[in-house]
């Protein structure tokens, strides 16, 4: 079992101006994302949602095989903006890794 | 897979030093302009932001990457101490084969050409033409891009330059929408092929078009290469994924998975080449990609300097 | 010969037709100009649950080879006539096999305004009933 | 509700007049016509033979097996054919012997 | 029963014959070849001509045209007929053309018979058998014809005054919408208060209209109009009759508990606007011509332990909830404080009490399942959800789903701000619900979910409170179902006559459906419903009667022994009943019709051993005839050698 | 636009009803059964809009045309209604507290008063096109009754596919057919109007994700509505590019519906319910095919909704939560749905004989320019008081009912069709009575 932690989302949009709360979890980005199968971004975006941070962090090399192709973002019927999603998780670990 | 840290690490180190992701010197990237006499002034500026030069050493070092892809090792080696010596500076533009950095070239001067029999005049300046930042931006290096964008941005707007033309698609989105965003720096941007009023009957020939994603989704331009081609008489084979719906080469890979990268391009290629066209795109990462994933595919440069041959 | 005895030799097959369901849905046949056999007659009615027992046994003694009643089914407009009715063709089997009468003349189906298929089926599985019985013969024992 | 008093033929004056005002429509009308004429003669052809399912006919026609399908839907509509039973997830069609002024396009 | 105007003018009995003579047109019609290029129409003239009852046989290309017409009503203004048959098309189709004909030219438009020759013979038959059975069609109709009376509608004088029973939105916009229309209502409302379940609400989904404000001007309205008398606190104790005449008795009902402070017209909070109270004493009776049903829902009440309901303090309902929300103060943490306690976070549970499962849920006390999506409370929840995240940015809100319902106008774009504002979304699955579970820890409580949208991990939600989206279940309206005799459907809300031919129709004519009564709807869809319903009860009563189809069933007193098997064939209870009559000085039972009851279905025909009961318009009699004509030879006898030359394609015989 | 049309004629009515569909035919029935003199106005040459299109309605699964064909024809027949079919509305506005709306009734090039119905020109005519109302899958006649259960049964001519052969017309017994005929204008003056101008199936072209078209095998849901109906193209449900018994079906959810990427992102509320009705209708029709309905959340919200959800889940048809991504061409005609398998494996591909994309709605009609009533951001008609008093527009004296403001299932429109006859029918009698209307209250 996992807390959930709300707060993140607050947290996360420090580093971008989408931080994945509009996403409503259909699924279409993992389906059309060309690095193919698994759940690769909705997962990223759902953890970030619960605030799962730690399960991002453990799988953070997931972000940086992202292309920024960009077609989940052109085909999200929700205007999450998911490629954006991603990128800012990026930039926060990029960040943290500059501190360190 | 490499690790991004390390990658994110050498790269922006390379960047801050030497304004290039590969820390080569730019006189040893960027010659191709020497052989053709080019104005320095115009009504726009034109700026490669080195993406096509770059990418025989981009080329070089993945081939060389590849092979330690899978290691074991790979992993926990920590890429900061062992590789810079020879993938990047002068190591890396050493074992380059010449070749290619001349097939790069060969692209430029053929763009030159085509804006030339259009007309355009524009002027280079090979000091102020610099790399963009913007695979630092792609991995989420937002610091390392911001301070380069704003580099490069202060220089091209010291020299007073307000239009742009570009040549590839990564520098084209970097300026056109990164800058004015982070950079603070606002241009008139515009990829050469949108002004292009050259004219020509291929009737008959089809070709079959990639759309790099940053031009046929991020900027809408699909429309605008469709366009050159058939004013010069060519008919254009839409792939399913096309325009807005492109689908990626795998280039953007390269730097952190080879393999990845050449998996991804093996599917676009099949998706392309399903009615045996000749494939034409306008990315030097495209262009890469594609041709390595076996496909036989053309620079639209070519493929509008050819044009112009036979008109 | 001519008109005269040729829907007497096919043996009459009577429909009764419920007025907001299957009668439409004749119609509705008759619009899509298919064909069905002749001797078939469609009578107009509110509820087949009009009809007492000895309607349909008069018919069948006054000649009639096959009824079919066509009703709207567990739709009906009136709440609870389809459960009557179902339950009075019961007492016409019972009644008809008394007689002596097979009772694959009557059968009781639900057909819609546009149920063209279903409506040619029950008229020619019947058609093809009464061609194979031919008139119907009381038994004389149960006359008596 | 409400229609124009004119009268149902035409004089060939104002038929002619008409004829020229819809020209490239009566073109274009007669293009398709004369075209679905040719399919439908080549559906009966090939059903005159024996019933058939839409890849049987669409091998024999040449026709698209969407379009094959497609006028058989038609036909059958206007009574000239009939669905026949289902054979290896195909159903199969005959041609009905019927008035032959019910065919969809029988005249010429 | 005087205002019960069943006038046959013949005034014949159903059986016999009737006491004109019957004197038969008949016209067939060629339909342009329609008709006559496969019925030999010109032959069946010649045959019909010759039946016994017919007077005239004509033939028109087109019948429904104006000369076709005209030449019936010439025949009727001459005398030279009394009853017409018309052969063509569809009865759908000119029916009402031919019966309208008739009327004009003075005949009563019910002695008319129907003979369908193009839909059922000529589109579907060929040659001589079409011929055959267009003659057999028309004899039948004819044979039908000989035996009918003249019939005119029941017309039931219909009181102008409604009654309404319940005065939620429902019952309000149905009152205001009857005395628009000048029909004198009375609305009787078991509370102290008219608003309904509206009056519980705050600012509704997802416009954010004031609940409060809405239930004020509505009842502001109700409490104004002079056509409208206001009963609350008040039961119908007793109810008989029909349409356009029901009886209607109103008691005072026991006093439950009505704020003391607040004058009669004035709006409490939370319960809605005082009404007049049924005076007490004895009951009031009066005759309303239609009746509406207004009657409302209950909230679902969890039962204990259901997701940790009564057990503890921090969970409650979603109505409770948003009445706290409507009187907390914004604090400058920008935390939701309940009394004084701090809620960080909350979380609320979808489909309490809805859409359950047999198999999977429990039945509750009331012994049932409440299988039905309560329809209103995806919205509602969401936008309880972002009233906090909005007024109370510090506080953080879970929404645990099985499907988010946000199907009406603005809702899907409300949903999508919720999620904007960062409210968090869990979708459980039914077979593994939530657990609210008390804990020892920073929180109160925890909830754990095993959420589908996190790939079925099991989450745990710490929160200090839990909110339960309670749907609705149908009000308890025993005693007014038993009274007006009304179908129930299986989950329990009254069932209408048709969801789309009369969605707001009962079987019992003159009583209508409005609002939550029927099935879980938000105010805007009760308010519809109203109107509806108000419009079918207005039209009904503001022509001062109702007309009802003369096809009911009639009684011949000259036959009836009174066994009373009619009575029990009857299915609409009240048309038929026995009444003791007095014949040549003898007590007896004689079958009786309330025609305004009657659907004429035929039933008590049937059952019948004397043959004393049959439909006006579509006796036994009259079919037994028709099954006589279509077997007869007589047509065919006569002219059966010009027949047989018939040529066997008439198509070119007929042009 | 308006200046140069002739307007030859003019009618006066208590109320005009725009739009013939359910919601209109029952709005104008319970105007005409309170005794209100009522013009309904139609677009389509019949009056029933798409309600007569369907096969068979949720979720008592009885024959659309079985409950529509009543209401046409007590319409059609009803001593207070007037049918105006074939019209376009030109203008509509409010002129001296009346309604005034300015109509040109297309040509038929068919006498209505001669035409008796009876199909020979159909039957004569050479000419065949695809007949959209059997969602293109078999042909037409240039002339033709639109559709077996159409009101009026009158037959239409389609001239831009005529050949002016004169067959039609030399058939015709009664002489109806007319090559030459023109345009009418009229209009039609009332006291007050109901809106109920139903809507049109969103275009998949809006969804290049789901084939554009391209894919064979891929119909929306209004083309299987004519698949399953009783005079549907095929007579039977088969698969368009080969007329194969499909075994396996998809429907895809939200199809044109919460999308922001289309531009809609409403719900367009009977999808759902539709798809699932669809589903069940062809498990009876095809019982061994597997039906797998692709959905984000089952909106079953109706009455006796939820439990014919639970039964379709009862009866085998698969739910799969996860919006299908793209489809594309696969083996033998097949339709290959990606979706995010969400509870294992992520993204997957499965493929199926035949895919229904669940189409949502839009408006299907605009004002602008035509009639000063106000529409909402998603394009549909805004109403002044959905709470109480739903169908009030912002035009006082103009009413609406059913899917023109927003979409609605059946139930739904028909119930607040009656509301919007209430609402008309207050306006005329406060007309009558010189009292202030609600609306007038309203707006000061």
């Amino acid at each position: 079992m996992s807390a959930v932690n709300p707060a993140f989302l607050d947290e996360l949009e420090a580093y971008g101006e989408n931080a994945g709360a509009l996403c409503f979890n259909c699924g279409t980005c993992a389906a059309v994302c060309p690095l193919d199968g698994g759940h690769f971004p909705r997962k990223m975006i759902r953890y970030a949602q619960i605030g799962a941070v730690d399960r991002i962090r453990e799988e953070s090399r997931e972000l940086w095989r992202c292309l920024h192709c960009g077609l989940c973002t052109q085909t999200c019927p929700r205007g999450a903006n998911p490629g954006e999603v991603i990128l800012t998780l990026k930039r926060l670990f990029a960040a943290e890794w500059r501190k360190s | 897979m490499y690790e991004p840290k390390d990658i994110i690490a050498i790269l922006a180190n390379n960047v801050r030093k030497t304004m290039s992701p590969f820390g080569i010197p730019k006189s040893m990237v960027n010659g191709w302009w020497k052989e053709e006499s080019l104005p320095r002034n115009g009504e726009t500026l034109l700026v490669t932001g080195l993406m096509y030069q770059l990418v025989p050493f981009i080329e070089t070092a993945t081939t060389w990457l590849a092979r330690y892809e899978d290691a074991k090792w790979a992993e926990y080696l920590p890429y900061s101490r062992f590789v810079p010596p020879r993938l990047s500076g002068l190591g890396l533009a050493m074992i380059t084969p010449a070749e290619a950095k001349r097939k790069a070239a060969g692209h430029l001067k053929n763009i030159v050409k085509a804006m030339r029999a259009s007309g355009r005049r524009f002027g280079y300046q090979p000091e102020l033409d610099e790399y963009s930042g913007i695979l630092l931006y792609d991995l989420g290096d937002q610091e390392g891009f911001v301070r380069h964008a704003k580099r490069v941005a202060a220089r091209l707007k010291g020299a007073g330059v307000t239009s742009i033309v570009t040549v590839d698609p990564h520098t084209t989105y970097a300026l056109k929408v990164l800058y004015p965003k982070y950079a603070d720096a606002s241009f008139e941007v515009r990829a050469y092929f949108e002004d292009l009023n050259l004219s020509g009957a291929h009737a008959g020939e089809t070709l079959s078009i990639h759309d790099p994603c940053f031009y046929g989704r991020y900027l809408e331009l699909s429309g605008a290469s469709r366009k050159a081609l058939g004013n010069l008489g060519y008919a254009c084979a839409d792939a399913r994924r096309s325009g807005l719906f492109t689908s990626c080469c795998g280039g953007p890979a390269e730097s952190i998975s080879p393999k990845l990268a050449s998996r991804i391009g093996a599917k676009r290629v099949e998706a392309l080449g399903g009615s045996g066209e000749r494939i034409v795109t306008m990315c030097p990462i495209c262009l890469h990609n594609l041709e390595k994933a076996g496909a036989d595919v053309t620079d639209l440069s070519t493929v509008l300097a050819g044009g112009l041959k036979t008109a | 010969m001519g008109t005269r005895t040729s829907a007497k030799a096919q043996g009459t097959i009577l429909i009764l037709a419920t007025e907001s369901c299957a009668y439409p849905g004749a119609d509705s046949v008759g619009q899509a100009h298919s064909s069905y056999p002749a001797n078939a007659y469609i009578l107009k009615v509110k509820a087949p649950v009009l009809f007492p027992e000895r309607f349909y046994i008069d018919c069948f003694r006054k000649g009639v080879s096959g009824i079919i009643i066509m009703s709207c089914g567990e739709e009906c407009p009136y709440e609870g006539a389809y459960k009557a009715l179902a339950k009075r063709v019961d007492a016409i089997y019972a009644l008809m096999k008394e007689h002596g009468i097979d009772i694959r003349r009557l059968r009781l189906t639900a057909i819609c305004t546009v149920c063209n298929r279903a409506f040619l089926n029950e008229v020619n599985q019947m058609n093809a009933i009464v061609q194979e019985l031919g008139p119907p013969v009381f038994d004389q024992a149960a006359e008596a | 509700m409400t229609n124009n008093p004119t009268n149902a033929i035409l004089s060939k004056e104002a038929l002619k007049a008409l004829r020229e005002e819809r020209k490239e429509w009566i073109a274009a009308a007669s293009a398709a016509s004369r075209e679905s004429r040719k399919a439908l003669k080549a559906v009966r052809e090939r059903l005159a033979q024996s019933s058939a399912s839409i890849p049987e006919i669409a091998a024999s026609t040449g026709l698209p097996p969407d379009k094959a399908l497609w006028l058989v839907a038609t036909m059958k509509k206007f009574g000239e054919i009939a669905e026949q039973e289902l054979d290896d997830g195909y159903y199969r069609y005959a041609l009905i012997a019927k008035d032959v002024e019910d065919a969809p396009d029988q005249a010429e | 029963m005087s205002d019960l105007k069943q006038t046959a003018s013949g005034g014949q009995p159903a059986s016999g014959c009737p006491a004109d003579e019957a004197r038969i047109g008949v016209y067939i019609c060629h339909c342009g070849g329609n008709i006559s290029d496969h019925v030999d129409v010109e032959a069946v003239r010649e045959r019909m001509e010759k039946m016994p009852g017919v007077t005239v046989s004509r033939t028109n290309m087109f019948m429904c045209s104006d000369p076709g017409q005209e030449s019936i009503m010439e025949d009727l203004k001459s005398g030279l007929v009394n009853r017409v048959v018309v052969a063509s098309c569809a009865p759908s189709l000119h029916e009402t053309t031919f019966r309208a004909a008739i009327a004009r030219a003075g005949g009563n438009p019910y002695q008319y018979e129907h003979a369908n020759i193009r839909e059922q013979v000529s589109w579907v038959h060929h040659g001589a058998p079409a011929t055959d059975k267009a003659t057999r069609l028309i004899s039948a109709a004819a044979g039908k014809a000989r035996l009918l009376t003249p019939l005119t509608p029941i017309r039931v004088e219909a009181q102008r005054r409604a009654l309404v029973i319940g005065g939620g939105v429902a019952g309000m916009r149905a009152a205001l919408d009857l005395a628009a229309q000048g029909v004198r209502t009375d609305l009787i409302e078991l509370s102290p208060y008219l608003g309904g379940g509206l009056a519980r609400l705050d600012k509704l989904a997802p416009h954010g209209e004031d609940a409060a404000g809405i239930v004020r001007e509505l009842a502001g309205n109700i409490l104004s109009d002079p056509l409208i008398t206001t009963h609350c606190q008040a039961r119908l104790t007793a109810f008989g009759g029909y349409v356009g005449k029901f009886s209607v008795e109103i008691s005072p009902a026991s006093r439950t508990a009505r704020a003391q402070e607040a004058a009669p017209g004035a709006f409490v909070p939370g319960k809605g606007v005082l009404g007049p109270a049924q005076a007490p004493g004895a009951p009031e009776r009066f005759d309303a011509g239609a009746v509406v049903m207004a009657t409302g829902f209950s909230s679902y009440a969890p039962q204990k332990g259901e997701y940790g309901f009564g057990d503890n303090a921090e969970a409650v309902t979603l109505p409770r909830f948003i009445e706290e929300l409507k009187n907390a103060q914004t604090a400058p943490d920008g935390m939701l404080r309940l009394g004084s306690r701090p809620v960080r976070s909350l979380a609320i549970i979808h489909c309490v009490g809805s859409r359950q499962i047999p198999g999977v849920h429990e039945e509750g006390p009331s012994g049932h399942l409440n299988e039905h999506c309560s329809r209103t409370c995806c919205a509602a929840s969401i936008n309880a959800a972002l009233t906090v995240r909005k007024t109370f940015p510090a506080t953080r809100v879970y929404e645990l789903y099985r499907d988010i319902r946000t199907y009406g106008r603005g809702q899907e774009e409300m949903y999508a701000e919720a999620s904007a504002e960062k409210v968090t979304f869990l979708r459980f699955d039914v077979e593994s619900p939530p657990e609210v579970v008390r804990v020892n820890g920073q929180y109160p409580l925890e909830v754990r979910v095993r959420d589908e949208l996190t790939f079925g991990e099991n989450l745990e939600l710490p929160v200090d409170l839990v909110v339960l989206a309670t749907g609705m279940e149908p009000a308890p309206i025993r005693d007014l179902i038993d009274m007006l005799k009304l179908p129930v459907g299986a989950d329990r809300f009254l069932l209408e006559t048709h969801p789309k031919l009369r969605p707001v129709e009962l079987p019992v004519a003159g009583v209508y459906l409005a609002g939550t009564c029927q099935a879980p709807m938000d105010a805007g869809e009760a308010a519809n419903a109203a109107s509806s319903a108000a419009a079918k009860a207005g039209a009904l009563l503001r022509r001062g009667f109702v007309e009802l189809d003369p096809f009911v069933a009639e009684v011949d007193p000259a036959r009836c022994k009174g066994t009373g098997a009619c009575v029990d064939a009857c299915l609409n209870e009240g048309a038929l009943r026995l009444q003791e009559t007095e014949i040549g000085g003898e007590k007896v039972m004689r079958a009786v019709v309330t025609p305004a009851l009657c659907l004429g279905c035929g039933a008590c025909a049937a059952v019948c051993p004397e043959g004393a009961i049959n439909v006006s318009g579509w006796t036994l009699e009259q079919y037994e005839a028709m099954v006589d004509m279509i077997l007869s030879e007589a047509a065919f006898a006569v002219t059966a050698d010009e027949s047989v030359s018939a040529s066997p394609e008439p198509a070119e015989a007929a042009v | 636009m308006d200046a140069q049309r002739e307007y030859a004629r003019e009618y006066a009515f208590d109320a005009v009803v725009i739009g013939g569909g359910i919601a209109g035919l029952q709005s104008a029935l319970d105007l005409a059964d309170q005794g209100y003199k009522t013009a309904v106005v139609e677009k389509d040459a019949s009056i029933g809009g798409k309600m007569i299109r369907l096969s068979k309605v949720f979720p008592t699964l009885d024959c659309a045309s079985c409950i529509t064909t009543p209401k046409m024809a007590a319409a059609a027949h009803h001593e207070n209604i007037t049918l105006f079919t074939y019209c376009d509305v030109n203008e509509a506005k409010r002129e001296n507290g009346r309604v005034e709306v300015r109509i040109t009734q297309r040509p038929r090039y068919v006498d209505m008063d001669k035409c008796i119905g009876c199909r020979k020109c159909e039957y004569a005519c050479p000419v065949l096109v695809p007949d959209a109302e059997q969602g293109g899958f078999s042909g037409r006649k240039a002339i033709r009754i639109p559709f077996s259960n159409a009101i009026p049964q009158k037959a239409v001519l389609d001239v831009a596919n005529c050949m002016l052969c004169g067959k039609c017309a030399s058939v015709c017994p009664t002489g109806a057919v007319v090559y030459g005929q023109k345009p009418e204008s009229f209009v039609i003056k009332a006291d007050t109007a109901v809106l109920a101008t139903g809507f049109e199936l969103n275009s998949r072209l809006d969804k290049p994700q789901y084939g554009l078209g391209q894919i064979p095998n891929v119909i929306d849901a209004m083309q299987m509505e004519r698949l399953l109906a009783p005079h549907g193209p095929y007579g039977r449900v088969l698969r368009p590019s080969d007329g194969k018994v499909p075994d396996s079906i998809a429907y895809v959810q939200c199809a044109g519906s919460r999308d922001a990427s289309m531009g809609v992102s409403y719900c367009s509320r009977v999808c759902c319910m539709y798809a699932i009705k669809q589903a069940m209708l062809l498990s009876g029709a095809l019982p061994l095919a597997d039906i797998t309905i692709y959905y984000m959340d089952i909106r079953a919200f109706g009455k006796n909704y939820e439990q014919f959800y639970q039964n379709a889940k009862a009866m085998g048809i698969e739910f799969v939560k996860a919006k299908a991504a793209w489809l594309d061409a696969g083996e033998n005609g097949s339709v290959a749905v990606r979706y995010e398998d969400q509870l294992e494996g992520g993204a997957a591909t499965r493929e199926h004989d035949l895919a229904v994309l669940s189409m949502g709605m839009l408006p299907g009609w605009s004002p602008r320019g035509v009639c000063p009533v106000d529409v909402a951001g998603d394009g549909f008609l805004k109403t002044l008081r959905p709470k109480t008093n739903p169908s009030l527009t912002t035009l006082e004296g103009v009413f609406t009912a059913g899917t023109a403001a927003g979409p609605k299932d059946i139930v739904d429109t028909i119930t607040e069709a009656g509301g919007a006859a209430m609402e008309a029918a207050k306006h005329l009698l406060s007309r009558q009575t010189g009292g202030v209307s609600l609306r007038e209250a309203d707006h000061e």
